[in-house]
């Protein structure tokens, strides 16, 4: 064991160069790859931010009496998509209407009467807010007599599905594609460190070392080097994070991962290495 | 301990190092395998530790068997030989002492007794002096004299040494010849291939000679005719 | 010269696996450049579809006579900002507004005056877009005695000036990190090349071969991995591009990169497979 | 053609190789370099084409002097003398052929000449028919035989052996040695270093003898009191 540890700790000494270049590879490709993960994980947190303005309007007929819309309210409360209802009279329609629509403010300034009419804002619950479950909602609402009109922006909302999708595709595949490329990264690496020791594994194997003996280092070599390297991509994706987030104010609000989340990358990290070793080497001594 | 049995050894490219060999090694003998220089020495010693595999006939050495012998296997037949390559075969990057210690510490042997038993065999082979060197900080005599102590440390049952004086002087030499028989008289059977035919002449030891890849000559079997010989 | 070039492919007959992953590495760094450059490109394409709805519009005070407003436009489109100048009637003005603003449909629906003036759309040359020229043609337009009001969203022309400078920003910043670890990468790789030839550069030097002799075949050798790997980085990004285009219709006219780029990414292997030659092996020719 | 003049070599560690070594090598001389393993045998002829430097005194070889050769001049001096490493360093990815090849190639020898000039020594060194062979695929003998023949290619005025018989058996070693002779009738200052004594006292050569890095006898300079000898 504490050979085992000798030896491997030894291959860093001797060929610091290559034991440079596996973590940094190691850690550019996690960087790599961190860096879409973030970029996910924001645009998600950012979609969520989008996501909390769906909501439907339902337009109320004139003259609808007051308890008829509180009861309603109540009713439609207790649907299992909706997370709040709103009520918005017909003055604060035209309030809302005034303070959003700039264009249109000098247009409302002269009107006599308010042609705007009274509504419910529902608003939706977090899992329930594409485009089938906001319709169906919308359909209830429909059904009940004093509602004279639905809108949810449907346009909206299938964009937004879509982004949605989009998104997690691009992100699926230029993630898959960095790790992809991360793998035969390390394993040429190793595959290398390997070639360039070949004279050495052939010398121990010619004192009687078995492939057990001389796989233990380069092994044990591997994960400390995808320790290092996970370690590492986690400090270079700290601070591209800060660097960025710092100058960008219009991004703020940035998200950075959460322990587990790194505990996995710097396990990724490891796993990276040994199999990259363990592939290598393996390959290595059956040829041989 | 060791038995050629009409082995033939062929490469790819079509030329033949060995033809027809047949012999054996007993328990504690010292054999000298002799031959022009390209006559299959070196091959007949690879055959031993199975770096390589007969094309025909077989190989049993310490009850293995080649070709038959499987992978798993041949760290075991090895860590039984002694072998002093040719071209030395040391790892570049340790020192004398640590070239040495690690043929111990591959075949597992009590981490306490590795620097006692290499600083005796380097001391044996005329090197205590130069225990912390790197091999390219030794003279070729050296890097030799290390190759053999690397051999001789594990105290094997057969010794295999191709060549071991090819870089020494003649008193060098001698001393690494007497270690030889001093270790063959403790029971270790050697085989030594050497085309110093002083030293062969020296001897009365058992002599084997090659010539183009067959046994022409065999000391052993004097009745028989040497064909072959003018 | 022949000499040159059978040492140069020599090279790559015996060390199948490290020309493998030299040119894999320069490809697949000038694939991240080239992505990001895409990205930017295609950014830029985008940014100059939403720069050419910036327009400004100048309210008409009621009852202004057509003939002035006619006059006051030839004027306007003298502008050296300007590229053209439309005329919005009040009705017209109503029409939009209804087409345009779903939810206020219903509002205008019931009314029987139209609240809304007349205007001037005002849209202007592709330099002139910024927060700074849209202000200074507001301000002149504003001296004219008929404009009631000038409108131009100053929020999100400046918002879109924000967004210019960021993505500049970001396409620079991540495009030179990866030049950077390209370059490292490939020094390394080259560097490694050496040292696994480190016997061989010895031998050579023993028998009298001058540092020039032995440098060539490497520069040769790195300048033929840079051209391949430059021209397997394009395919990728074809490829990509390709790809991601297709399954994206969102996306759809999507720009790739014309031929004067595609060569300069070309000749930026080249140079990276000479640079990181170059390099690796004078420092080890020095040192040894 | 060669001088050296009060030389020392030690090494980083403390140990010295030579200590105050004085001789001249005549043009066309043939000379014996002899001494137990480790005496500065290789450490000699290191200094002579330039791989190591002195650390003090100065070697003057073919015009140019060391320590105060430049980098541009080492490539100059190796080209024209043909060396026999004592490791044989033969190029691991080329044939027997094209290392020797190699040699004029560095020298910019005519390319329509090569054939005919490395068959040529290929044949004197006895390896007409392993020109084709890789390092790995030939005897110890016959990879030594190879450097010999890309020492003997470019025809040098100087050639510096390092050990060139140690893994030849008696016939080949009588022939390499025949060839240096020969090569040496035609001109070549040939310097040798050996430990094969049977060789050196079947000639009249002159014999440089060192012992931990001093020279202990020179034949050249039988006069003076071979101090140090028994
Ligand atoms: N891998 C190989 N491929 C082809 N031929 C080979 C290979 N290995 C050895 N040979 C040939 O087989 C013959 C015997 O080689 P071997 O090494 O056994 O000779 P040797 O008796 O040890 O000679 P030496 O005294 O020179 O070391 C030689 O002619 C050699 O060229
Ligand atoms: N780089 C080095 N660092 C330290 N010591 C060295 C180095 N090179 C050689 N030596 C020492 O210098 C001494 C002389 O070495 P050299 O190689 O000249 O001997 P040699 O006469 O050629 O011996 P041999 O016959 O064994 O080849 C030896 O003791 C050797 O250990
Ligand atoms: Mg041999
Ligand atoms: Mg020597």
């Amino acid at each position: 064991m504490r050979l085992l540890f000798r030896e491997a700790f030894l291959a860093f000494r001797r060929a610091p160069l290559l034991s440079t270049l596996s973590i940094t590879t190691i850690a550019f490709s996690l960087f790599a790859v961190g860096l879409f993960g973030l970029v996910a994980i924001n645009m998600r947190q950012a979609l969520r931010g989008l996501e909390t303005r769906v909501e439907i309007v339902a337009f109320i007929l004139n003259g609808t009496p007051l308890e008829t819309i509180t009861l309603a309210a109540d009713d439609i409360s207790s649907f299992p998509e909706v997370f709040s209802v709103g009520y918005v009279n017909e003055d604060s329609a035209l309030a809302q209407a005034q303070a959003e629509l700039e264009e249109f403010r000098d247009a409302y300034r002269d009107l006599e009467v308010n042609p705007l009419p009274a509504s419910l804002e529902i608003r939706l619950k977090e899992g329930s807010r594409d485009a089938e479950s906001v319709s169906a909602v919308a359909e209830r609402l429909e059904s009940f007599g004093f509602i004279d009109d639905v809108r949810f922006g449907r346009e909206w909302i299938e964009r937004l599905d879509r982004l949605r999708n989009v998104a997690g595709l691009v992100g699926l595949v230029i993630g898959l594609a960095f790790a992809v490329v991360a793998v035969i990264i390390i394993g040429t690496t190793i595959r290398m460190t390997v070639l360039q020791r070949a004279r050495e594994i052939a010398i121990m194997r010619l004192v009687g070392a078995t492939n057990g003996f001389i796989r233990g280092p380069f092994l044990l070599e591997g994960a400390i080097k995808g320790l290092l390297g996970g370690l590492l991509s986690i400090l270079l994706i700290y601070a591209g994070y800060r660097l960025f987030g710092r100058n960008t104010p219009m991004l703020s609000g940035l998200v950075f991962f959460e322990t587990p989340q790194l505990l996995v990358g710097i396990l990724f990290g490891v796993a990276l290495g040994l199999g990259g070793s363990l592939v290598s080497v393996g390959r290595h001594l059956r040829n041989v | 301990m060791i038995r050629f049995n009409h082995v033939s050894k062929a490469f790819a490219k079509g030329e033949s190092a060995l033809l027809d060999v047949s012999f054996r090694v007993a328990k504690g003998e010292f054999v000298f395998l002799t031959g022009h220089s390209g006559a299959g020495k070196t091959t007949v010693l690879k055959l031993i530790y199975g770096e390589q595999s007969p094309t025909s006939g077989d190989v049993h050495v310490l009850g293995f068997s080649l070709p038959n012998i499987t992978a798993r296997e041949i760290p075991r037949l090895r860590r039984r030989l002694g072998i002093v390559f040719q071209d030395f075969r040391l790892l570049e990057d340790r020192t004398a002492e640590e070239n040495v210690a690690f043929a111990l510490e591959v075949t597992r042997a009590r981490p306490e007794s590795i620097p006692s038993r290499t600083s005796r065999v380097m001391t044996q082979v005329g090197l205590a002096s130069k225990m912390h060197a790197f091999p390219n900080e030794l003279s070729g005599g050296e890097q030799q004299r290390v190759a053999i102590a690397r051999a001789l440390v594990l105290d094997p049952p057969i010794l295999l040494a191709d060549e071991p004086t090819g870089n020494l002087d003649e008193r060098a030499t001698r001393g690494v010849f007497q270690l030889l028989r001093d270790i063959n008289a403790g029971g270790t059977a050697v085989v030594m291939a050497t085309h110093d035919l002083n030293l062969v002449r020296q001897t009365t030891n058992r002599t084997i000679e090659l010539r183009r890849g067959e046994v022409v000559y065999d000391s052993a079997e004097e009745t028989a005719p040497r064909e072959g010989l003018a």
